[in-house]
């Protein structure tokens, strides 16, 4: 098989399972199985995408802001966290079951106080960003940094490596796919996160909008908002596969580099 | 797609109508004439068995279009927006909680706000609807003040009277009966303005019960026994508040009222008064009142049409 | 001259001993293999000669100097060849330098002049998973060289290879370590091997285990005898080996 | 070190952590860095949680049903989409997509047209939960299924297993480990989902509560609230970490038991 | 007799053919086994022999039926032990008869029978990762003679054991096979083992594999004879053999 008709292969199956969603979806509506006010039609959607595309990139700006900003920031704490607390093992055990404990209390219920505490700007939804993402980030370093074997360390304490140069040249290499399989996870929630906030008091932003357009009975307005959060939040997902394969070239070798006869 | 509450159950020894009717929010002394029924069994004596339901966000006249509550409580002024779409919500207001609209303008005492030009240079907490816009724009024109100089924060406050202690912000739209009346309680001194007494066109319905259609014209008669009971509620509440107050904080299954009776039992003294208020009987809607509103909104270009004369009906009340 | 000593070594595990009063040493030039069964400790002794795991008694000395908990004196060479998989052969190959401060263009300079010596050209830029068995084999032993250590631990550098394969490679060893001048420890549990590349064997045997035989095969010519491993000289050594095994 | 002594100093640094947390919330209070207003100190959520005991008790049972019934279907939903996605590979390139679209729709978005759809039972919070959780679960089997090694599955063939003895006498027991770990998120975020549901449209319920208690300005209550569901939470996950000790004995065998001189 | 017969077997991998025109037997009692480079295609092979992989051209026949593309005929027992690690010693091992319908309480009553014989006592209810290396071989020998076929085929049974402790495994097995009347056909690349263990030796070799030479030990007496693989006779073997493989 060549690579392009594996290529088609591969994006075949679920491009006719989209479709197939969204014929349901129209014939649902078209035959009016759920009352039209309850759901609006895919075509429906689709124009209140096109009407509204200037208010949407708008709102949008100001949700994928706060979601960069705080998954950044989120990034950040989960690293300071997850290498402290792999270098010292009573902070890890002190401080995980909190960590885990904040992750059980509802955005829901935390985002108006916030909100309360930090003003009507981007501070309260770049916060809740960073509650909700940095998480995944540190179990995910946290798992990297043990999955380092014994034996490499060795190698690197027998060449007279310290601390540090441990973790550059082996600790922090090795812990990089645990850190991008955690940061797609954050990814996947980083704009749900960025946008409740929002919902939950603000000006700007695709969570302010959806209120909105409820309030004023929109429905195909706000499905076209939850179809532009699916989509930021595929792109960013995306993205950070991308970079993930940028920075970790030895996992994508072509196989016909391969120079290995086994 | 009705549910089964058109549907009479004659398995029990006595035959109840079930009815699912959405709150507009969480319960408080708007709803005390609704509690009192199910309290003192008026819903029973006229056959109804009632379940009150707690909507999902601005969201409870969907709930009664999509025939999920056969009865509902939401407001003329949000109402608009529904009515003035291309889409049939296939609801109609049916009553009256309120006589007027009690709702106005709270603010610290000694900042001013006293009336809408005090808001000039202050800061306002608003939900950003284009009619609350629309209505503090023209309340403030009418004393000759630039609503471009009132300063918009979002409105995220739920403990109103702490909020303007802490001067988190200035003016908070609220319903003197609830958040009027807790300020008192909380002991912080404040200004309020009613905006019916700024402008007349203000003193539309608010809040008001809404009907699902297709479930009152195939029921008329359970629709008329319903608003028969809450009718009995609402007059017995007038006539006892504090009575009516203890029944309210017994008969929330959730009891969230629980520990609140001061500011519940205030709310209804003072509430109890507007049931009825100047009407011939409760729950009345005055067409007048309700068609001059939507009429400035359609002047105001805040709807497509002109929903004069739309929406709502005084058919299935009894005299 | 005398290059490594150490001098009553003892380890334990929490409450167990692995080695016990273990004394060894290695001349310059020298091959000396350490022979012992599965467990028995000897990759717990090299790391104790190593530096990097604290014997519970001993010391070891580097011509004269006490290298005891101090690593980065000796070049050592883990259990198959443990090349860092995120990093380019070169990378790998320079990583001793780096770590002792060069920078890494310096230290790639420095690497790349043995490349060919040692038959990796044109793998510089490769990954090491690009690479064949015995390919990673010389960039490990490259690396170990690097280290520009006079003295190297090697833990059982050929058990990964299938004992076909396996013979060109200790061929390519044996003249690679002569040419760079290398004293060498290595681990085995293969007395083929063990009697094929070595000057002196050790043996370690024993719960707690200790050295308990010290065999010399000094004067035997191996490269120059054509299937030395088939000859007779070899199967009584082989013979003798095994007793002071079980 | 014994056993007991062992099990202090593995408890002792999250007890101090737990308590320093509490200290400096309360001195924050005490001290009113915080308005009380905006914040409850620990000691009146205490006392709210002595007083509402009953209530959030009545409330929390009904949470706790809607989080138990969304999981189990949750559980079983994710086990049959990974079981046919494994065995099909067609369906696992045409749905993997769907469903992680189905993950980055906001649940503040959807909760109100469920609710809408199926009305104010327990249906649309069921259904909720199902959504939040079956995703971890899913990924966790199909993670699982993959991790079995092509010779264990070649022994099983050369025994002449069919494909339904393979599934059970191997690929099961070998997933259930990740089908476990997926499990765990999954039940850290299933109260939550039933919780954010209720707060959209309920008559019961701890979310339909604490929408109350905040609109009656009970701050210590709406605190008193998250701290239960914190504690259901946890329980919920601890339960699912024994559930699993006890279903994979293999992996929890005591190093003396260990007949293995390596 | 012939119990088993592989008639011009081939296979491919995508483009690439990995063996072609194999032809090999395995008469009753027999132990043959079958020797070539890592990477020759040995695994293909038994793949193939055992029925988990359909070749790309011939026919397998056990006793006159042919049972290509048949699994569950012949014994397998994978590279290393393979034990399940989640299965209890008595259920891996009756594992075989539970597969061919047994009931679990049925199938376990009759693995029972054997643990005794297998140097298995006591282990029956702990799991495999309880268990040392020898047991644990000694378990999957079990499990490949409860498949109560003739048959068994053996990918690489000792690569996992280091030389010294493997050569008391082997002579167990040596016994064992005997004893319970099972014909081999056995992989391995270590032609020490492969000159001790078996009857006959297939080496297969070249791209595409196939078999070059077929060397028959029939008459050498080598469990009557102590430190059979130390004396001349092994080493005249060996040479010949190395000779025939590279
Ligand atoms: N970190 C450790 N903690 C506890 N015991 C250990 C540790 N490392 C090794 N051991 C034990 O010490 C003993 C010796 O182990 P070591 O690895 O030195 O053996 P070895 O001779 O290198 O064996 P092999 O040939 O299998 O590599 C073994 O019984 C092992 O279980
Ligand atoms: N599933 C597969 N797909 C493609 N190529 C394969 C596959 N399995 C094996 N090969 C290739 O077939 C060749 C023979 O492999 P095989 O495993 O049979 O060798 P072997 O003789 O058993 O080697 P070893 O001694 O290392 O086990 C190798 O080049 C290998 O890369
Ligand atoms: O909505 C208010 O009650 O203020
Ligand atoms: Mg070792
Ligand atoms: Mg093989």
């Amino acid at each position: 098989m060549t690579k392009k008709l594996q290529n088609i292969t591969d994006k075949l199956p679920p491009l006719i399972a989209l479709l197939g969603f969204v014929l349901i979806w129209q014939l649902v509506c078209f035959f009016k199985i759920v009352p039209s006010f309850m759901l609006p039609s895919p075509i429906e959607v689709v124009l209140a995408i096109i009407n509204d595309f200037s208010t949407l990139l708008h709102h949008g700006k100001v949700s994928l802001i706060e979601t960069l900003a705080g998954l950044l920031l989120g990034i950040i704490l989960a690293f300071v966290m997850a290498t402290v607390m792999d270098r010292f093992v009573v902070l890890d055990k002190a401080f995980y079951p909190l960590i885990i404990v904040s992750q059980t209390i509802p955005t829901i219920a935390i985002a108006p106080i916030l909100v309360l505490w930090m003003g009507f700007g981007m501070a309260p939804k770049i916060t809740l960003v960073v509650i909700t993402t940095f998480f995944p980030i540190t179990v995910g370093l946290l798992e990297g940094y043990k999955s380092v074997d014994k034996d490499s360390l060795n190698l690197l304490k027998a060449m007279g490596a310290d601390n540090l140069q441990i973790f550059y040249h082996l600790k922090f290499p090795r812990a990089m796919p645990y850190f991008f399989a955690g940061l797609k996870i954050s990814a996947s929630y980083a704009v749900v996160g960025a946008v409740v906030s929002e919902w939950l008091g603000g000006f700007e932003g695709l969570g302010v909008y959806m209120t909105r357009v409820k309030k004023a009975y929109s429905f195909d307005k706000m499905f076209a908002v939850i179809i532009v959060i699916v989509i930021i939040s595929l792109l960013l997902m995306k993205l950070v596969k991308e970079i993930g394969k940028m920075s970790m070239p030895w996992l994508n070798l072509a196989k016909n580099e391969n120079v290995n006869q086994k | 797609k009705m549910g089964n509450a058109s549907k009479n159950e004659n398995k029990e020894k006595k035959e109840f109508t079930k009815i699912t009717f959405c709150l507009d929010w969480t319960p408080n002394t708007n709803h005390t004439g609704l509690f009192v029924a199910k309290g003192k069994g008026y819903f029973e004596e006229e056959g109804l068995e009632v379940e009150f339901v707690q909507p999902p966000e601005d969201g409870a006249l969907l709930m009664c279009s999509s025939g999920q509550a056969q009865f509902a409580i939401d407001a003329q002024d949000t109402f608009a927006a529904a009515l003035d779409g291309d889409k049939d919500y296939g609801v109609t207001a049916i009553s009256a909680i309120l006589q007027h609209n009690t709702s106005g303008i709270i603010s610290r005492k000694g900042d001013g706000i006293v009336s809408p030009a005090g808001l000039e240079g202050k800061t306002y907490s608003t939900w950003e609807s284009p009619i609350e816009m629309a209505m503090i724009k023209n309340v403030m024109e009418e004393e000759n003040a630039d609503f471009d100089k009132l300063k918009l924060i979002p409105n995220t406050i739920t403990d109103e009277p702490a909020a303007l202690a802490a001067k988190q912000t200035d003016a908070i739209w609220v319903f003197y009966g609830w958040g009027g009346i807790n300020a008192d309680i909380e002991k912080v001194d404040c200004d309020f303005f009613f905006f019916r007494d700024i402008n007349p066109v203000f003193d539309y319905c608010t809040p008001v019960i809404f009907g699902n259609n297709e479930f009152m014209e195939s029921n008329p008669e359970i629709t008329k026994a319903f608003l028969r009971a809450c009718k009995k509620g609402y007059e017995y509440a007038v006539e006892n508040p504090d009575d009516a107050a203890d029944i309210l904080i017994k008969e929330d299954s959730t009891n969230s009222l629980q520990g609140a009776d001061k500011l519940v039992h205030e709310s209804q003294k003072w509430i109890s008064k507007e049931y009825i208020s100047d009407a011939k009987s409760w729950g009345y809607i005055d067409s007048s009142r309700w068609d001059r509103f939507y009429k400035w909104l359609y002047d105001n270009k805040l709807t497509k049409n002109n929903l004069s004369k739309t929406g709502y009906t005084n058919e299935y009340l009894s005299e | 001259m005398i290059l490594l000593k150490a001098v009553d070594i003892s380890k334990k595990y929490g409450e167990k001993t692995i080695i016990e009063s273990v004394n060894i040493n290695l001349k310059k030039g020298e091959t000396v293999s350490l022979l012992g069964v599965s467990g028995a400790g000897k990759t717990t002794l090299l790391h104790v000669l190593a530096g990097i795991s604290p014997p519970d008694g001993g010391k070891v000395f580097l011509m004269e100097e006490d290298i005891t908990k101090n690593p980065g004196k000796i070049a050592y060479m883990m259990q198959k060849d443990l090349l860092l998989e995120h990093k380019k052969i070169i990378d790998n190959v320079a990583l001793p330098l780096i770590i002792k401060g060069k920078s890494k263009k310096e230290a790639r300079k420095e690497a790349i002049k043995y490349f060919k010596d040692f038959g990796l050209d044109n793998t510089q830029y490769k990954y090491p998973s690009q690479l064949s068995g015995g390919m990673r084999q010389r960039a490990a032993l490259l690396r170990t060289y690097l280290s520009s250590n006079k003295v190297a631990l090697l833990d059982e550098p050929f058990s990964a290879l299938d004992n076909i394969t396996k013979s060109a490679i200790q061929k390519w060893y044996l003249d690679t370590i002569k040419k760079i001048d290398l004293s060498t420890i290595f681990i085995t549990h293969d007395i083929d091997e063990a009697i094929y590349l070595s000057d002196r064997i050790y043996i370690l045997k024993g719960k707690p285990a200790t050295i308990t035989d010290e065999i010399d095969l000094g004067n035997l010519k191996k490269d120059t005898e054509k299937d030395f491993n088939l000859t007779e000289k070899f199967l009584e050594l082989k013979k003798m080996i095994i007793s002071k095994l079980v």
